[in-house]
Parts: structure tokens; C-alpha cells; sequence
């Protein structure tokens, strides 16, 4: 299989020179020759190929100087929207979403959360009425990046609220620039609004882009949000690569801020940092190897608690410099950035890692139960139709 | 020693009181920010109903000094409710550093009447060290010369505000009146306590007689001691508003306080807290005692309270989810306040060090 | 009325030289000058005065060198039999039971805890059944200290079980020289039997040794149970009295065991176990004061885990000592000495401070409800007779 | 470097199960505990059969010296079974200790014929310093006079069944036989891992050429990277047991494990075995490769995997409650020797202290 990828991304740069070819015209051309994620099917940007295969691709046509469709950006489409639009979505809803997914011709987001249903996704109250060929969606949701930039959202509302939570959800594809979509900045504790608020008010929303049965959103959504914990924690990471290296180097260059009470914690933040990526490359060998293991779950557990370890360390660290912030003007910026800002504010922004992308509470859970096997709690809100649920 | 009381008195109860209304009054989570949000971070104008109603300047100087002679057992009752509402006001900085260092030199003149004047909340002062120095630490070289003072001191708490700057340099302590120095807000961690830095270029100043390292030791053994009952305060408020929040918040048809992980962590710090509070207590008592006790007690009650602070406003944080993210909510100011507490006047590791040689447990 | 306490100590030192009275005839003459407990009612070794005067009385005794009645040995008669006794008990109870409980002459030893019922104490299994003026108990109860020097037991037993568990116990005072009771020795981790096991076979227990109504045992139990929590951690403690004074000790012998990673570990543990002193003086002022405060929950948590740490860095700084141990024989000692024995022992005997007296994880579900107000879990096992729950 | 592999190969995994099997039948948590209470606490009829019928003994024993010439990779899996059954044979003391140190003068002549015997289960060793020493610590002062070898060494682990004493003198590396020493064994704190004091009064001994800090720095290095492998299998078997211990255990008529605070404590021990794992697999690949990473590898491994098998048996203890603190059931075993684990050869924090300098953060 490799030689042939290898073929065919030599062929796509014998017919698109990236030195002279547009960036999207390049972009379009990947993946009209199944060069852009190779696991999908034939005329979806894909091979049917084995996803590890990918990376033969990837480093090739970086060597080749290639553009790529700088994927952090769009992160949310690519490792949300895509898989379930793949899984579930209509021949016409594919062809038409994913090509300018992949390029990023399009930016997608994501409008699960809502301010009463946070953890418990599945509470949540967005309706979504039936009008003739369209559902009209009003509600709030929250918590959503890159809202502001995006033409597509996948949206999940409750399109029966008699039947018991999980039963009444639907899963749809929203077009952010309907007229009843309000999206406003969400200020953050690091200053910045990374995030958004979401207000939608009698949004259209024609049936043809719904995704999976009407009342089978719950189910839809798994498969997103199972993905997203896919997408965490999948990069090889050199040694002290990440906040330990920023940590480690402050420690070089103050030597007269160093203790020796200061010196074991930091030592103990290293061996915690170096197997968290250990681990992380354990798992990657598992994937490799066909043999995938749930240890994901702890590394995200594990990232978490070391992200905020770590910069609380360094903020008492730097004593009188870590009494000083670098900015508190609101912005907005497109990507979090944890290395390229001072201290304060990784202390401030990596409290949100036990929250985002499910908390670590609901991480704990589902490794008691699903990895160890550990009996459910009782559960009071099973068989209860949503609308008399306590809220 | 004469028995230490760790219970608050019925005077104290009384001081907590008033203290608590005007602050439910004037400094609520919205207030608060509203205001550090604005050119004016420091509330001047809460500050000087604090000093002028309720004395809050006055607990502990002496009455031969135009204090009050009450304590810093009283002092410390006000920093604990100055710490639930972290109202952004110079009282560490003015009525806690600067008045104990200028206490330990109350002999000299200018000292006294700088102490009056403040004693009266006529003026504020602040201390010129960086807030993270701890007892012991080395000091800034502000050096005396010819010309005035020069020098330059980072991070110093409260100096925004400052009508009067007591500084240590290296010929003794000096008073200096702020236009004479370069006083430069910077961009804090605490919103709420701001810090700035202070520069002099040959800046006037009087200079009081008396030892500047002992005037400075005994303000950040004070600041140290008083800053544990803040502590206390920071935590109980993040303690309770996050019990509040966990009765009325839902999640899968339940209130989220009834989730037993949950009820566990807040068990697990309302434990520490009952530890926390009680360290506290025997550091402002000992303080108020002048007992020789006070070093071992202040280092134990900032070694504890400090993580306790961060430990609570952390899981205040965490508890609340996604809305504890926000900067609407008020949590993330007793986030930022507990950490930088845990810095202000030598952190929980420094204070241990501190500790070991005084209660015989070599290195 | 301390004068008038002095005063009575006084007449009973007169009449009772401690010098040349026999410690027992002396201790029978306390209580029945009613200076044994003097809260207790006047007739019942007691002058109905306040429970903080009994302290100018042993101190007046202490000062004279008259024995006392050892009360650590006899500390479930004390701590849990009598306040029970004194709650729910007949008079003629009280008469019969209380003098010789008091003087030590009778041991008494507590039958609650069952293999099946620990935490949930309430789905104890022992049974008693009525026949005649008698009930007749057959079961299994486990944890028992001093039950193979015990006379009496407090026992709790099932006396229906078609009723919900809290609804169907019945509280007795059980013989232990009846010969339906067996006595064995339980080995612990530790390598000594501080506890029984105790098999009940028709134990026959007259009607007359209840406590309390019928069905009514759970009421009574509470009782007994929040006098054992009132008992921990009331005494003084000087300054690095404890466990910490030993750990202390054993670093400032170890000059060539010290390290800056372990230096800070011990004075952190020493911040603690001071921090975790003045809790408790605090609480003394405050039960002093009249107004009690629940903080001995908080130093029953913080002692475990604190005697858990220290015990187990003192084994870690003892390194090639700290893999040797004292002495595993098979054991029956009176007491629990923690300071008596070494650094292993310690360790393992620790273990058990956070299960014995209710298990950490109940006292923080008792500290979340009962103090902070939070809501308890959903209960399923609240209306369901005994005998068809889960076990 | 070549790249690490930290999966398990088939070739392990073979391994393992026979291991497993193995010890299934002969070293379950009654028959351990037998053993141990009675007079000969070293099970060394299974020790033979490891030895004889699976190899233990001579894995990473190069196929030229009589051995395998596989390598730490499986040693490690061997000794995690072992840790997982915590059965009484003196793998670490003679396989693993003894073995790497002479694998290390293995140019010698007699150290071969040692080897050769130790590979075969002809004979087991000991190396004969504390088992709390580690990579770098100072050597116990034993000394080659005129009459043999002088002196006292403390704690030595399995040096009670050995049949040769490998012993580090202040001129070398000395082999003993075992009746010309004094070995007296200790009450010890692991009853599954049994110490004893050695003492040489002129013991004769044959001494090795080469050196003797090398070879015992090799030992410790190697036994310290191996033994974070059997931590991982003590912390496995801990975290196993109370899981399926909290499923049919019944309280307040739900199954026990059915307690979010209980569950939420599992799954942070589960994710520190995960990382503990990874730690544990790269030390081993390390030594098996003779990679230069091979010492940070291992003070990882050490500082991490010792304190997680605490932490597990320390879990496994509290979560069965009453039941777990009996000397019937095997929790103690475990506990003991978690415990006894994290003092043999360095303490997490003496695996700090070693990793520090090689990682270039100075203190």
C-alpha cells in the first residue's frame, strides 16, 4: 500500500506544483485524488485505505513543501463532524459538507452544550419544532469555539420533550448564517473569549440537513463526542515537549529562585510529565498494532491535572513575577496557545482542561464503569419524560 | 504564655458584623469587578468608610499613638472578611505592612506621626518591598545618596494608592511622599489587589532612626500572620458558594451536590479549613500577644492557609464547571487572589523553611 | 460549685484514706459519693452537675493519689455503654448496671458490626427471636475489642426482618458468660488479635436486658455511636505529642537519613499535626464555651490520614530499618500503643484509624450532609423489607 | 536509540501466562500466607520449578554464559507475575541482583562459573548489600583482611536461601559461599520478601576481578528498573482485587462499587497504573537494550511505580474496610510488601535526586 500512496502523491505533485499552484486549488486537488484523509471512502477525499497510512501521505507532501489545511483550525469539522457526517449523513449530505470541510473552505462548530446542560448533555432544552419541510430551533447554547468564524454547525435539540431525555434528541447540520443565529464573545477567567454563546431564534433549519433518525440525536452524538476524545492526546511528544519544557526551562534560567522543597516537586512534575508521554506513546504503539486500549481516558485525566500542576508550580515559582499577568484585554484568538504566553495565564487557561471536552468528574465515571466495570449509580432520570425533569 | 483563646469573642463577632454588612453592601462579586475593571482598580472610597466608620486602620496601634489598641486578633477578623469579599482595598498593604513596620519604629517622631495620619485614615502608606518577600528574605537595594533615593522595587502591594512610602533602604527605614517616587501600576494576577512598581531617582525623603531590617522583619511576620485569616476568609467564601451553587444546580435529575465524589471533596476541604481556621486564629492571637511563640505560629497557620486558599478557590473553579470559567462569575477573582496569596509575604515552601530551624527540625 | 465539689472530694478523701483503702472499695465510695461522673443523676454516681466539672474532681483525686478506674481499659463502658444505659435504660438497669461498669469490676465489650454490616450498620443480620419472658439471638458479630474480658455487651439484633432494616432492631444488654457466646481472637495485619470475632448460638437474653422499645434498636444505637464520636480526640496534646513527636524524634536521631525531599515532607506533616493540636483546643474552648461545634468530625478524618503519613514516612526515612519489623507473634494486648511499638507497627495499625469508629468515607458522606447541608443520594434501600435486600 | 517498544510481544505474553499458570497453582494468596507463617518462608520448591521448567532464572543471561539471551524486557514480565502473586522466592535477590552484578565482571572466570550456576537454578545467590541501597549510595564497609573478608551488612534481601554471597569489599568483588558466613534472618516488614543480616568474621571468599562499584552500580540499576515491573504487578493485582471486591460487595442495599466516591478513586489509581505501565515497560526496554537513557528510564520508573504500588495497596486495604485489615486475607501481603518495595533500592525521592542532574534540572 505504501508505494502506491507514494505513487499517487507523486502524481498529484507532478500535476499540481505547490511552488506555483493556489493554496485551495492544491488543497482541492488532494483530496479529489483520496490523498486528504485516506481512511474515507473513494470520492470522499479518501482510499479506503488504513488510517495509520495516513502519515506516509502527510510526510511526503510535507517534504514536498505542500500546504496543508492547517488542521488545528479547524479541528472541530475535522475531528467532529466529519466522522459523523460520515457515519450517519445521507450520500448528498457528504458530498456536499466534506470537501469544503477538508479544505476549510468552510469552518464548522459545534452546538451541544447548553448553560443547563453541561455534563448532562443529554438535558438539554433547544427545541426543535417540525414546520413542514423545515424544524425551527430556538434556544441558547454555550461553550462554542470558533462560532464566530463558522458557516456550519452540528447542533443537537430536543425534538420531543414527553419521552425521556435520551429518546427526544435530534441531530442537525445548522447554517450559521441563518438570520436567527446571535453569536456573542464569551469572556473567559484568562481575559480572552475563546469561546462563545450561542442565542438561536426560530433558526430554519430545512429536514434535509438533519443527520440520523428523527429522536436518535443521543446516539448521533456519541459518535461525535466519541471522536473528540479520539482527537486528545494523539501527537508524538518529545521529551519536555509541552508545559514541562516551559517549566523546566524557567527553572534553568532562575537559579536563584530555586528551594529545595521547590526542586523535588519540580523533579516529580518531570517523571509525571515523561510518563504521561510514555503513555501517550504506548497507546499510539497499541493503535499501530491494531490493539487499541482505553488508556486515552487516563491520559486526558492525566494531562489535565499535570497542565494545572505544572503552571501553579510556575506562577510560585516566578514569586514576584508571577504577581503580574501579560494581558487582560479581550481577545479572541483562534487557538489556545499554552507555550507562547506567560505563566498567569497558563495557570488561569489550563483550568479549563478538567472541564472542556468532558470533566474529569465524567471522565472518572466512565472509566469506573466502562474500563473497570464498576456498577452504575442509581439512576433517577431514566425513565422520566424530559419535561418533568428537575432542573 | 498566657492561654491562647482560638474562639472569636463576642467584640470580635460584633467587628466581623459590621465589616460583613458594609462589604455585602458596597463590595459584592459584581461590584467588585465592575470595579477592577475600571481606571480605578482600588475602591478609595470603601477604603475610607472602612477607616473612618469602622476604624478598620486604628485595631492595633496603640492609643498612645492614636490607635485603638485593640489587636491583631481584630485586625485579623477584618482581613478574614476583607478575604470573603476581596474587596479591593489597601488594607495589607497600608493599615497591615506599612503601620507594623512603622509601629517597630515608633520611637522616632517622624515614625509617629506617619502613624497617626494613618492610624486616622487621613493617609495611606505602603510598604516597599515586593509582596512575595517572606520574614527573612534578602530586601531591595534602595540605596541613600546624595541626591535622595535610588532604586527600583517590583511588585509592591497597594503602592498605586499610596499617599506615603516606607522604604528600606540600605542606611536605614525612609518615609518618602509618593510624588517624589515613580509609582507604576503594572498588569497584576490579583485583579483585586493590585501591585506596582516603584522607582526612586534621587527621590527626598526622611529617613526615621531605628533598625530598617527589624521594622521590615516585624511587618512581614505581621502581613504573614494576618494574611493567613484572609486566607481563611478566600476559602470560605469559595467553600460556600460552591456548596450553594452544588444544592440548585441539576444534572441528570439530581442536584449536583448529591453526587457523593462531589460531597467527598468539599468534606475533604471543609476538613481543612476547620484545620486552617484554627492555625489562623493562634497565629493573630500570638501576634497579639507579642509572644515569642508568634514566628512558629505564623509560619504554620501561611504554610497551611495559603494551599488551603488555592486549593479551595480551585476546586471552586472546578465544581462549578463551565460558568466558573466565566468572568462574570466571581470565582476567578478568588482564584486569582488565592494565588497570589500564596506568594504574598513568602509561599507555604518558604514559610517551612522558615519553620524548621525555630522548631528543631534540621535540614 | 466547685467549691462544693472540693468539698465532697474532700469528704471522701477523709473517709477514704487512698493511701491504705483498697483501690476497689475506694472507687465504690466515689461513685457512691456521686464523684464518679457528675453529670450523671444523684444515686447513679453522679451529682446532676455540669459535665465540665468533673474535671476539678479529678484533678482534686489526681492531687491526692487516689486511684482511678483506669478508664482507657474500660473505655466502651464508658464512652458507649453508659450514656446508653443512662438514655434508654429502666432504673432498674441503671442500678444494676452502672456501679460496677463505672468501677471497672465489669467490662463490658459492644456487639454491632457483622461480617455483612459495617458501614451499613443497620443491615445487621443477628437475629432474636421472642419465646416467653426471653429472647433468643443467634449470629455472627465481628470487631469486637475486649470481648474476651468482657462480662457485658451492648448488642443490636434483628427482631423483624419483614420490616425496613431501620424498623425491625431491637437493642439488648447481651451475658457474655451465657454459653451460646464463643469468643476468637481476630489477627490483624498488624500480627496481634486486638479484636474478636463473636458467634451468638441461641444465646438466651431475658427480656428485662432490653434497651429501649421493641424495633426501636437503630434510635438507640445512634446513640451510642454519637457518644463514641464525641470520646476521639478529646484529651489535650502538648506540642509534638503523638505521633508526630516520634517521627521528630527518630529525624533528629538520623542525621545521615535526612534528605531536602523528606526534610520538607516532615515539617509539613509537623505544620499539620500542630494545625490539627489547636483544632483540637479550639473545639475543647468551644465545648467549654457551651457552644460545641461538629469539628470532631474533621479531626477524626484529619488524624487518620495524618497518622496514616507520618507512620508511612517514618518507615521510608528508616530505609534499611524500616524493612525490618518488631514482632509479628500473636498478641492480645488491652490497648492500642502506638508509641510503644516501632515504626512498622505503627504503620499498620494506622491503617485501621480511618476504618475503625466509621470508615473516613462514611464520616465525609456525615460531613457533607449533616454540616455542609448537601442533599444525600438517592437511597434504594429505604422502603424495602429487610430481608429482601440485596446483601 | 533504537525505538522503544513498550507493548508486550507475543513472546511475552507466552511467558506471562506460563508464569501466571504457574503461580495460579502454587502461589494463591492461602498457600503465600502458609508459607510465610511457617518455618521455611522462602517457597524454594517453586523457586526450582520457576527455575528448572520456565527459565526464570537465566533469561537475560547471554546464550555464551549458559543462559537465554533474551532479556530484561521478559525478566521484567516475570517480575511483574511475581509481584502480582507476591510469591516468597528469591527472584530479585539471586536473579536479578546477584546475576546483573556478575553479568557485569563477567570476564572473570568464576563469576562465569557462578553464572552458569545461577542461570541453571544450580544455586542461588545474593548480592550482598542492603536492599535499600541505590544507584549511587555509599557501599557498606565490608574489608578484605589477612583472615577474609570483615564485616556487617544489614537487611540483605534473600540472602537467607542463598548458596553463594556475592559481596562488594573495599578491594573488589569477593564470591562467598554461604557457610562462610553468618546469615541471620530478620523479623522483616515484607513477610514475602524476607531479610537477613550477613557477617563476615574472616570469611574465605574468592575475589573477582574487576570492579566493584561498577558491578554493584550495574546491579542496582538494573534490579531498580526490574522492580518497578513487579510494583506495577503488586498495584495491578491491588487495584484488581477491590474492584471485583466493591462488586459483590453489598452496603445500604446497592453494591458498594457503586459509590461514585469509591469509583472516582479507582479510576485515578487505574490512570496512574497507566502511566506506571508505560514507565515500567520503557525501563525495561532501556536495560535490554543497554541504551544510555537506561539510568533516567529507570529513576521514572522507579519514582513513579514505587509510589503507585503504595498507593494501590494502601487503596486495596481501605475499600475492602473491615475485611482488609484481617490477617486472613492477603491485602497485608501486598501492603508489606508495597511498602518494603518503595524503600528497596531507592526511595522515589532518592530516584529524584539520582534523575535530577541526568536531566539537567540542578537544585
Amino acid at each position: 500500500m505504501s508505494e502506491e500512496l507514494r505513487e499517487r502523491v507523486a502524481a498529484l505533485l507532478a500535476a499540481h506544483d505547490p511552488a506555483t499552484t493556489d493554496r485551495l486549488e492544491f488543497l482541492r486537488a488532494r483530496f479529489d485524488a483520496g490523498l486528504a484523509w485516506v481512511h474515507f471512502p473513494v470520492g470522499l477525499g479518501g482510499l479506503g485505505a488504513a488510517r495509520g497510512d495516513q502519515r506516509i501521505v502527510d510526510e511526503e507532501l510535507a517534504k514536498a513543501g505542500a500546504p496543508d489545511n492547517n488542521p488545528r483550525r479547524i479541528g472541530i469539522g475535522l475531528g467532529m463532524a466529519a466522522p459523523t457526517i460520515l457515519a450517519f449523513g445521507a450520500d448528498e449530505q457528504k458530498r456536499r459538507f466534506l470537501r469544503p470541510l477538508w479544505t476549510g473552505e468552510e469552518v464548522w462548530c459545534q452546538l451541544f452544550s447548553e448553560p443547563g446542560a453541561g455534563s448532562d448533555l443529554a438535558a438539554l432544552g433547544t427545541r426543535a419544532r417540525r414546520d413542514g419541510d423545515d424544524w425551527v430551533v430556538t434556544g441558547q447554547k454555550v461553550w462554542t469555539s470558533t462560532a464566530h468564524t463558522a458557516r456550519w454547525a452540528i447542533l443537537v435539540a430536543r425534538t420531543d420533550p414527553d419521552v425521556p431525555k435520551h429518546a427526544g434528541m435530534t441531530y442537525f447540520v445548522c447554517d450559521m448564517t441563518d438570520p436567527g443565529v446571535e453569536v456573542r464573545p464569551l469572556r473567559q477567567i484568562t481575559g480572552e473569549a475563546e469561546f462563545n454563546e450561542v442565542f438561536l431564534t426560530e433558526v430554519r433549519i430545512p429536514d434535509a440537513h438533519r443527520l440520523g433518525a428523527v429522536g436518535d440525536g443521543w446516539r448521533v452524538a456519541q459518535t461525535t463526542l466519541m471522536n473528540e476524545r479520539v482527537a486528545i492526546g494523539g501527537r508524538p511528544v518529545p521529551r519536555e515537549g509541552g508545559m514541562i519544557g516551559v517549566v523546566a526551562d524557567a527553572w534553568r534560567a532562575n537559579p536563584e529562585r530555586r528551594t529545595p522543597e521547590a526542586h523535588d516537586r519540580l523533579v516529580k512534575l518531570w517523571v509525571e510529565s515523561e510518563a504521561l508521554r510514555l503513555a501517550g506513546t504506548r497507546l499510539r504503539q497499541q493503535l499501530a498494532a491494531g490493539s487499541p486500549g482505553p488508556e486515552g481516558s487516563a491520559m486526558k485525566l492525566a494531562f489535565a491535572r499535570l497542565a494545572q500542576t505544572l503552571s501553579g508550580f510556575e506562577v510560585e515559582l516566578l514569586a514576584e513575577d508571577g504577581l503580574r499577568y501579560d494581558d487582560w484585554t479581550l481577545r479572541r484568538p483562534e487557538l489556545v496557545d499554552f507555550t507562547g504566553r506567560e505563566a498567569g495565564y497558563r495557570y488561569l487557561r489550563a483550568k479549563g482542561n478538567s472541564i472542556e471536552g468532558g470533566t474529569s468528574e465524567i471522565l472518572r465515571n466512565i472509566i469506573a464503569e466502562r474500563i473497570l466495570g464498576l456498577p452504575s449509580e442509581p439512576r433517577v432520570d431514566k425513565d422520566v419524560p424530559w419535561k418533568d425533569l428537575p432542573k | 504564655m498566657s492561654e491562647p483563646n482560638l474562639l472569636y469573642t463576642d467584640v470580635e463577632d460584633d467587628l466581623r458584623a459590621s465589616v460583613r454588612d458594609l462589604l455585602a453592601d458596597r463590595a459584592d462579586g459584581a461590584a467588585v469587578l465592575g470595579r477592577v475593571e475600571s481606571a480605578e482598580p482600588h475602591d478609595l472610597g470603601l477604603w475610607r468608610t472602612l477607616a473612618a466608620d469602622l476604624g478598620v486602620t486604628s485595631l492595633h496601634v496603640p492609643e498612645s499613638l492614636g490607635g485603638q489598641g485593640a489587636g491583631y486578633r481584630e485586625t485579623a477578623v477584618v482581613a478574614e472578611e476583607l478575604g470573603r469579599s476581596v474587596a479591593p482595598v489597601p488594607f495589607l498593604g497600608s493599615a497591615v505592612l506599612a503601620t507594623a513596620a512603622l509601629l517597630r519604629v515608633s520611637d522616632d517622631e517622624h515614625a509617629r506621626s506617619a502613624l497617626a495620619k494613618l492610624a486616622a485614615g487621613d493617609a495611606t502608606a505602603a510598604l516597599v518591598v515586593p509582596l512575595s518577600a517572606w520574614p527573612g528574605s534578602p530586601l531591595p537595594s534602595v540605596r541613600a545618596e546624595g541626591g535622595g533615593l535610588v532604586g527600583t522595587v517590583r511588585s509592591v502591594a497597594d503602592a498605586a494608592v499610596a499617599d506615603l512610602l516606607v522604604v528600606p533602604a540600605d542606611d536605614g527605614l525612609h518615609l518618602v511622599e509618593a510624588g517624589a517616587a515613580r509609582v507604576t501600576p503594572v498588569v497584576s494576577l490579583d485583579l483585586t489587589r493590585p501591585v506596582a512598581d516603584v522607582e526612586f531617582s534621587g527621590a527626598a525623603s526622611v529617613r526615621v532612626s531605628g533598625s530598617a531590617a527589624a521594622a521590615v522583619d516585624a511587618a512581614l511576620l505581621t502581613g504573614a500572620g494576618v494574611l493567613a485569616s484572609e486566607q481563611v476568609g478566600v476559602a470560605q467564601w469559595c467553600l460556600d458558594t460552591t456548596v450553594a451553587y452544588l444544592k440548585e444546580r441539576y444534572q441528570f435529575g439530581r442536584p449536583v451536590g448529591s453526587f457523593q465524589a462531589l460531597k467527598h471533596r468539599l468534606a475533604d476541604l471543609w476538613q481543612e479549613l476547620v484545620l486552617a481556621r484554627a492555625a489562623a486564629r493562634y497565629a493573630a492571637d500570638r501576634l497579639a500577644a507579642g509572644d515569642q511563640d508568634a514566628p512558629i505560629a505564623v509560619s504554620v497557620a501561611q504554610s497551611l492557609c495559603a494551599a488551603v486558599a488555592v486549593h479551595a478557590a480551585e476546586e471552586c473553579v472546578q465544581l462549578h464547571g463551565g460558568i466558573g470559567m466565566t468572568w462574570e462569575h466571581p470565582a476567578h477573582l478568588y482564584l486569582k487572589r488565592a494565588k497570589a496569596d500564596e506568594i504574598a509575604l513568602g509561599t507555604p515552601g518558604r514559610h517551612r523553611a522558615v519553620l524548621a530551624p525555630l522548631v528543631d527540625l534540621p535540614g
